[in-house]
């Protein structure tokens, strides 16, 4: 068995031995992660908000996460009067697996070379890819909308209500989102997904930011983060589907919002930022087929500088989930329904016919996939963008006080009689 | 050696049965969805199994994620959950059903088998086929937009129409 | 295995059936619709096995049925719940003579 | 010797069409900014206008035989039919685009100067750029639903384009006649689509034309409707009898608009139709006959209209229907490549007479906005003397009134002349008397057209002017960017007729010492050759001399002296007759009232079509509905009543039950299936 074959192909005893190694390791890391994360952003806010944050447990308030994770196993387990048990406890778990069962399919590094073979990084390369992801994800509704119902409780179930239409509305846009990377990418596995970026030396960020955008907004609606916090709105409903938890069960909601984010996270960065592609160096473009290994040679140095690329675009997105929190305030319900349908899902859909003319006009011009078909998508999708924001601000930021004037002038240089009335202008509702 | 493939169709098929046994006969609308959820599930797994992939994830995506939270919602807005009262028809109709049921059946399981319909069999080593050549999403995606692009077309506006009548439906004046 | 996918979808569709004829709310028999269309489903991937990929395609119709009518139904049964703060078919017969 | 190969053929249609996209979105983002449009606009059909001369040169190079196909992509794969976004370019559809570009850029620019002050300026841009666009899809599409939706196209841009100044109702309502009335052709147009699909199962040219002569016997019944129907679209397209009368109103839309669509392009969509299926037209005398006969009423009897009208647009418009029906004459006779001449040097003369007049009401317009008078800026009551004012406008259209009434050496003469010449010539066939009379309505047309042309020009241009004092002191000549495309057309309206200059008329000691030859016939050649080849097979040669006898040169000779003598006549005429401004006129009496009021068309029509349909639609409702319908249907209800309330025991009101009773249907359907 040489070095460049997958270790799949050993079968049996041993790729089930590495499958296991792999499947606790990434769970252990993912569980470790979510609970810093917890420490991460209270630091992150008491920064945003000039203060010191958690600093007595460990040294800076390194175990404070420890702490808090032993403080909720000891807590009492309330249940509320008349609730319905078996949803009420069952309502956590819903939430929790399918956070945490999603980040099986994304590749974190670039395949490592054993001596029995090469080993993907990545728990399940499945064929379905991301359909797995937004499949799981689209059932993390149901723990909250059952924590919601079963705690018998009026803001609980309203919060409920709000995360069941809410999450099914944006992921709409979501799936719209998404649907521009398969169209560039013609396929739908995550390795795949980041070999075409490499392939194409250009993150999709740039010849699908409109898409990018997009996701990453529909992905702090799934994830019920603010501006998006609704279900939970702690000013108008307590705090919404989980008012009634408490203890460990609490924790689980915790611990699935934060996975869910860490996987959000993952997410963005492996289908628009190139994954654990490291940028501007072509030796780690490599893509583990079944048939083996593509392009360059692995080695154990590349799969580890790789890991750290991936990481570190990870945590940005991390940090952004969590900046944003801090800083930008809840919308209205339905704003929010309104940004859902008549904004983003539009936005996408239009986007999706645009990104599907540049490829069939850039096909039809015969130009190969790679860095000059990247660069004409982005020339493109700059204009959609520009357009996009453009609209989107009708004067009001952009614009600003000039746009106003503008305005005045058209309506007087109307009143003047000239002979056409004013065309109904759609700046007529500002 | 067992058969893994065919063990685990046993074990999705008696969940999916129970499932489905479970939405029948619960009284509350909300353990009669999670019931239903369940079979849904089971029955991802077996597309799985048939080497139906796309099918399942789609499966899971629009019935468990978008129609039964659509259900559920509902549920939630009229407030069924929590005061139900019994809503199981009479004996004699009970009767009836199990009769109908038991008919229609027999009656599927012995016409939709029988080997006439079965023979040749040659779709699966296609279907094996295409999802190796263009991989499991384009074994589904060429056959929608080529063989069957204007029903495609036409389930498009099936949609629209009903997305307007339940806007207007469910309006409280129009 | 098609075999007994076939069988699978039969008691599905019956159990469907079943509930359609002896439940009284108007979700639930929306569920069992569902579970019928789910069956039909089942068939449907089952014989692809037979025919090929076709049957797969036709699932998507299927699905797309079904949400449809799930729009559709459920708006119904909100306006049907406002008229009589009810969803049992029991309280819904004006249509008789 | 090398073949043609097309360069940057789908630029052609893809430039105006961004143009539109540019323009378009401008009319919304900054509907007040007119930089853009007015750079943008005239750009993209120069730059169109460019690429179509360089195909053309590279094409005059190496003539293909066969049409070349450049294949976009397929359009519409639907079982066996495959139709194709693909272009096709002949000489037919070059020297078509070359017309609409050409033109086109010249309206384009002359419109920057026209509508420069008009708030909709963008969005006006936007609607020409994209009637270019479809007028080329139209021209250069290779099968004919793609040409139909060109053909759709420029009707859905006339409809947005006439009713440009919506906010009048007038003008709304012109808009709407001239869509429902080129509905009604275009219902002609998809008939012959699909009995031409259900006869030869394909819908591209080269398919259908290759197919046809085998496929349809000479004569015979299904090829003459197919191009009946077609021809039912012609006639809507191109204002002929009976569906002309949307076209006079046209003129409710800016004056280039009318230059563009209604006089030098859309119009002609019906003729180049007819150019472009020659080969069915000429398996089939009868519907030539019909064609012809059709053109040759309608120029005549759009003519006698022209005589009587006031208004200056209104007398372009009928004389534009009329030069249509010139057209018609030549293709229906037979002689496309006459009828294509015609078109073309039509599209100078007319757009030049066009834009002139709106130079006219440009200047009237502004005259009366400075005195805020009432006075209608079109009446050609209201003007005359304009001559000093006016000097650039006054001589170029003295041009193209020449040029129209076919005075040599202009545009006009060639063209309309081959025309009537070769009715006579081809009045050889089964129905040669037909074609006789033909001849004789063309030459008694051309005598009006040549009358009430002199008749405009006198009334606008000559005498003592009827404008008050204090107008005529605002009265000034346009702008360059008007006036300099005006001379652009007006040297193409002299020269225009050189481009095909029949051996006959060469040989003539004065009239033939021109440079030029019989070159569009000659380039059509390749495209007509089918058609030809079949008339010679079938009708057999031409008459060398016409029916009062006299060859090609003498008639030739004798139409010039007569248009000469009619232009001078009318102009004495004319000049002695006393006009008084538009207010102070009592209505026409006599023959020039029915004239004047356009023979009652519009109003015969409401009487024999608008008013029966009424009437009828009143009586099927009262009689046949409500007693004969209704009554059987109240009889057989009350008598299901009594069988409805016997059964109406079985219905519970419960769904459960119902559902029931479906599934035992259910289970005897199924076990009726499978036992």
């Amino acid at each position: 068995m040489s070095p460049t074959q997958p270790v799949s192909a050993l079968g049996g005893i041993p790729f089930l031995v590495i499958m296991v190694v792999k499947v606790i390791v990434v769970f252990v890391s993912v569980i470790t992660t979510v609970a810093f994360m917890t420490l991460l952003e209270r630091w992150i806010s008491a920064w945003i908000q000039d203060r010191l944050g958690p600093n007595r447990v460990g040294p800076k308030g390194l175990f404070q996460p420890l702490a808090d994770g032993l403080k909720n196993f000891v807590k009492e387990e309330t249940y509320p009067d008349q609730a319905s048990r078996f949803y009420f406890v069952m309502a956590p778990m819903l939430s929790m697996i399918p956070a945490m069962i999603t980040f099986a399919v994304i590749p974190f590094a670039s395949p490592l070379p054993t001596p029995w073979g090469l080993v993907d990084m990545v728990v399940a390369d499945l064929p379905i890819g991301i359909l797995y992801i937004l499949a799981l994800t689209s059932l993390g509704v149901y723990g909250i909308v059952m924590a919601g119902w079963s705690s018998n409780n009026k803001y609980s179930l309203l919060g409920g209500m709000r995360a069941s239409a809410q999450m099914v509305s944006y992921e709409v846009a979501l799936g719209l989102a998404l649907i521009p990377v398969f169209m560039l990418a013609g396929n739908v596995t995550l390795t795949g997904i980041i070999s075409m970026q490499q392939q194409m030396h250009l993150w999709y960020a740039f010849p699908l930011g409109l898409a990018f955008f997009l996701f990453i907004v529909a992905s702090f609606a799934e994830c019920n983060r603010l501006p998006f916090d609704l279900p939970e709105a702690e000013q108008e409903l307590v705090a919404g589907f989980h008012a009634e938890y408490s203890s460990m069960k609490f924790a689980m909601f915790m611990i699935a919002e934060y996975s869910n984010m860490l996987t959000a996270s993952a997410l963005m960065a492996t289908l628009f930022l190139g994954g654990w592609d490291i940028p501007l160096w072509q030796g780690d473009n490599m893509w583990l087929g079944p048939a083996g290994i593509v392009g360059a040679t692995p080695a154990w140095w590349k799969t580890l500088l790789t890991f750290g690329s991936f990481a570190t675009k990870t945590a940005f997105f991390v940090f952004l989930f969590m900046w944003v929190r801090w800083t930008v305030p809840r919308f209205r319900y339905d704003q929010v329904m309104h940004l859902g349908w008549k904004v983003m899902l539009p936005t996408a859909l239009a986007f999706i016919g645009l990104t599907g003319t540049s490829i069939l006009v850039l096909d039809s011009l015969g130009v190969p996939y790679g860095l000059v078909y990247g660069l004409a998508m982005t020339a493109v999708n700059v204009v959609a963008m520009v357009a996009f924001f453009w609209i989107l601000d009708r004067d009001r930021v952009i614009a600003g006080a000039e746009g106003y004037e503008r305005r005045v002038r058209i309506a007087e240089a109307h009143a003047r009689g000239m002979r056409v009335p004013p065309p109904v202008t759609q700046h007529a509702g500002d | 050696m067992i058969d893994i493939p065919f063990f685990l169709f046993v074990v999705f098929a008696v969940v999916a049965i129970g499932g489905g046994i479970g939405m029948v006969s619960s009284r509350n609308p909300v353990a009669s969805l999670l019931f239903l959820v369940v079979t849904f599930f089971s029955l991802a797994g077996i597309y799985v199994l048939l080497n139906a992939q796309f099918i399942a994830a789609v499966q899971v995506i629009v019935y468990a994620g978008a129609i039964m939270v659509l259900f559920l919602f509902v549920i939630m807005l009229l407030n069924l959950g929590s005061d139900y009262h019994a809503d199981i028809r009479r004996f004699g109709w009970i009767v009836a059903g199990f009769v109908a049921a038991g008919i229609i059946g027999g009656i599927l399981s012995s016409g939709l088998t029988q080997p006439g319909l079965l023979a040749g069999g040659g779709g699966g080593a296609l279907v094996d086929a295409s999802v190796r050549d263009v991989g499991v999403v384009g074994a589904v995606a060429f056959p929608l937009f080529r063989d069957f692009a204007v029903p495609f077309e036409v389930t498009s506006l099936l949609l629209l129409v009903a997305a307007i009548g339940a806007v207007l439906l469910a309006k409280r004046r129009v | 295995m098609v075999q007994y996918s076939l069988w699978l979808s039969a008691v599905l569709f019956a159990l469907g059936v079943l509930g359609v004829v002896i439940r009284r709310n108007a979700i639930i028999l929306f569920m069992c619709v569902e579970l019928m269309l789910n069956a039909a489903n089942l068939a449907f991937v089952a014989f692809s096995r037979v025919v090929g990929i076709d049957g797969q395609v036709f699932v998507f119709f299927v699905m797309t049925v079904a949400a449809a009518e799930a729009a559709v139904g459920l708006a119904i049964v909100i306006s049907l719940f406002r008229h009589s703060e009810s969803v049992d078919t029991r309280n819904f017969n004006l249509l008789r003579w | 010797m090398h073949s043609f190969e097309p360069t940057l053929p789908w630029l052609i249609v893809l430039l105006p069409l961004l143009g539109f996209a540019l323009n378009g979105l401008a009319a919304f983002v900054a509907p007040t900014r007119k930089a853009l449009p007015a750079l943008v606009a005239p750009a993209a059909v120069g730059l169109a206008f460019v690429i179509a001369v360089v195909n053309f040169l590279a094409m005059r190079a190496a003539p293909p035989l066969a049409p070349v196909i450049v294949q976009g992509y397929s359009w519409m794969p639907v079982g066996s039919l495959q139709i194709d976004a693909a272009l096709q370019l002949d000489q037919l559809s070059m020297l078509m685009t070359l017309i609409v570009t050409g033109v086109g850029f010249l309206i384009h620019v002359y419109s920057v100067g026209y509508m420069g002050a008009d708030p909709g300026f963008a969005r006006y841009m936007a609607y020409i750029n994209l009637f270019i666009f479809f007028m080329l899809v139209l021209v250069l599409g290779s099968s004919f639903p793609v040409m139909f939706v060109g053909w759709e196209g420029v009707g859905l841009c006339s409809y947005l384009l006439i009713g440009f100044w919506f906010t009048e109702k007038a003008n709304a309502d012109a808009g709407k006649k001239a869509f429902i009335v080129n509905r009604i052709g275009d219902f002609g147009f998809l008939v012959a689509m699909f009995m031409i699909f259900a006869n030869l199962g394909a819908l591209d040219f080269a398919t259908v034309f290759a197919a046809a002569p085998g496929a349809f016997p000479y004569a015979g019944a299904v090829v003459t409707t197919i191009t009946l129907f077609l021809f039912l679209g012609a006639t809507g397209k191109s204002a002929q009898i009976p569906l002309y009368i949307w076209l006079p109103d046209a003129m409710a839309g800016p004056t280039p608009v009318s230059a563009l669509i209604h006089a030098a392009t859309m119009v002609t969509a019906g003729v180049y139709m007819v150019a472009r299926t020659s080969t069915l037209f000429a398996l089939a005398p009868l519907s030539m006959t019909v064609v012809a006969g059709i053109g040759a009423l309608t120029a005549l009897f759009a003519a006698t209209i022209g005589l009587a009208q006031y208004d200056i647009k209104k007398v372009l418009a009928y004389s534009t229907v009329s030069q249509l029906g010139y057209m018609f004459i030549g293709v229906g006779v037979g002689a496309f490549s006459a009828g294509i001449f015609h078109l073309m040097t039509h599209a100078f003369f007319k757009a030049l007479l066009f834009l002139g007049s709106g130079a006219v009401i440009h200047a009237m317009h502004g005259a009366l906005h400075h005195t805020h008078s009432k006075w209608d800026a079109q009446d050609m009551r209201n003007m005359g003397g304009l001559r000093k004012h006016l000097p650039i406008t006054w001589v170029v259209m003295w041009i193209g009134t020449l040029a129209i009434a076919g005075v040599w050496p202009f545009a006009g003469f060639f063209s309309k002349d081959e025309i009537i010449w070769q009715a006579a010539a081809r009045a050889v066939g089964p129905f040669h008397t037909w074609f006789t009379v033909y001849w004789v309505m063309a030459l008694v047309a051309a005598m009006l057209t040549a009358f009430y042309m002199t008749r405009l020009m006198i009334m606008t241009f000559h005498g003592v002017s009827r404008l008050p004092e204090a107008e005529q002191q605002h009265l000034h000549e346009a702008p360059a960017v008007m006036w300099v495309p005006l001379a652009i057309l007006a040297a193409l309206s002299v020269v225009g007729g050189w481009f095909n200059i029949p051996e006959e008329i060469k040989r003539i000691p004065v009239l033939g010492w021109l440079p030029g030859g019989p070159w569009v016939h000659e380039w059509l050649q390749p495209v007509t050759r089918t058609a030809d080849a079949i008339f010679g097979a079938q009708v057999g040669a031409l008459s060398e001399a016409s029916p009062l006898g006299g060859g090609e040169v003498a008639w030739a000779v004798i139409s010039f002296a007569i248009a000469v003598a009619v232009i001078a006549i009318a102009a004495s005429m004319v000049l002695r007759w006393q006009y008084r401004p538009a207010l102070e006129s009592p209505e026409p009496a006599g023959l020039k009232r029915l004239l004047w009021r356009k023979w009652y068309v519009d109003e015969i029509y409401d009487v024999l079509v608008v008013r029966p349909l009424v009437g009828a639609s009143r009586w099927l409702w009262r009689w046949v509905d409500d007693a004969v319908i209704d009554g059987s249907v109240n009889g057989l209800a009350s008598g299901s009543r009594g069988l409805g309330w016997l059964s109406s025991r079985l219905q519970t009101g419960q769904l459960n039950t119902y559902a029931f009773a479906v599934v035992v249907g259910v289970i005897l359907l199924l076990a009726f299936v499978v036992l």
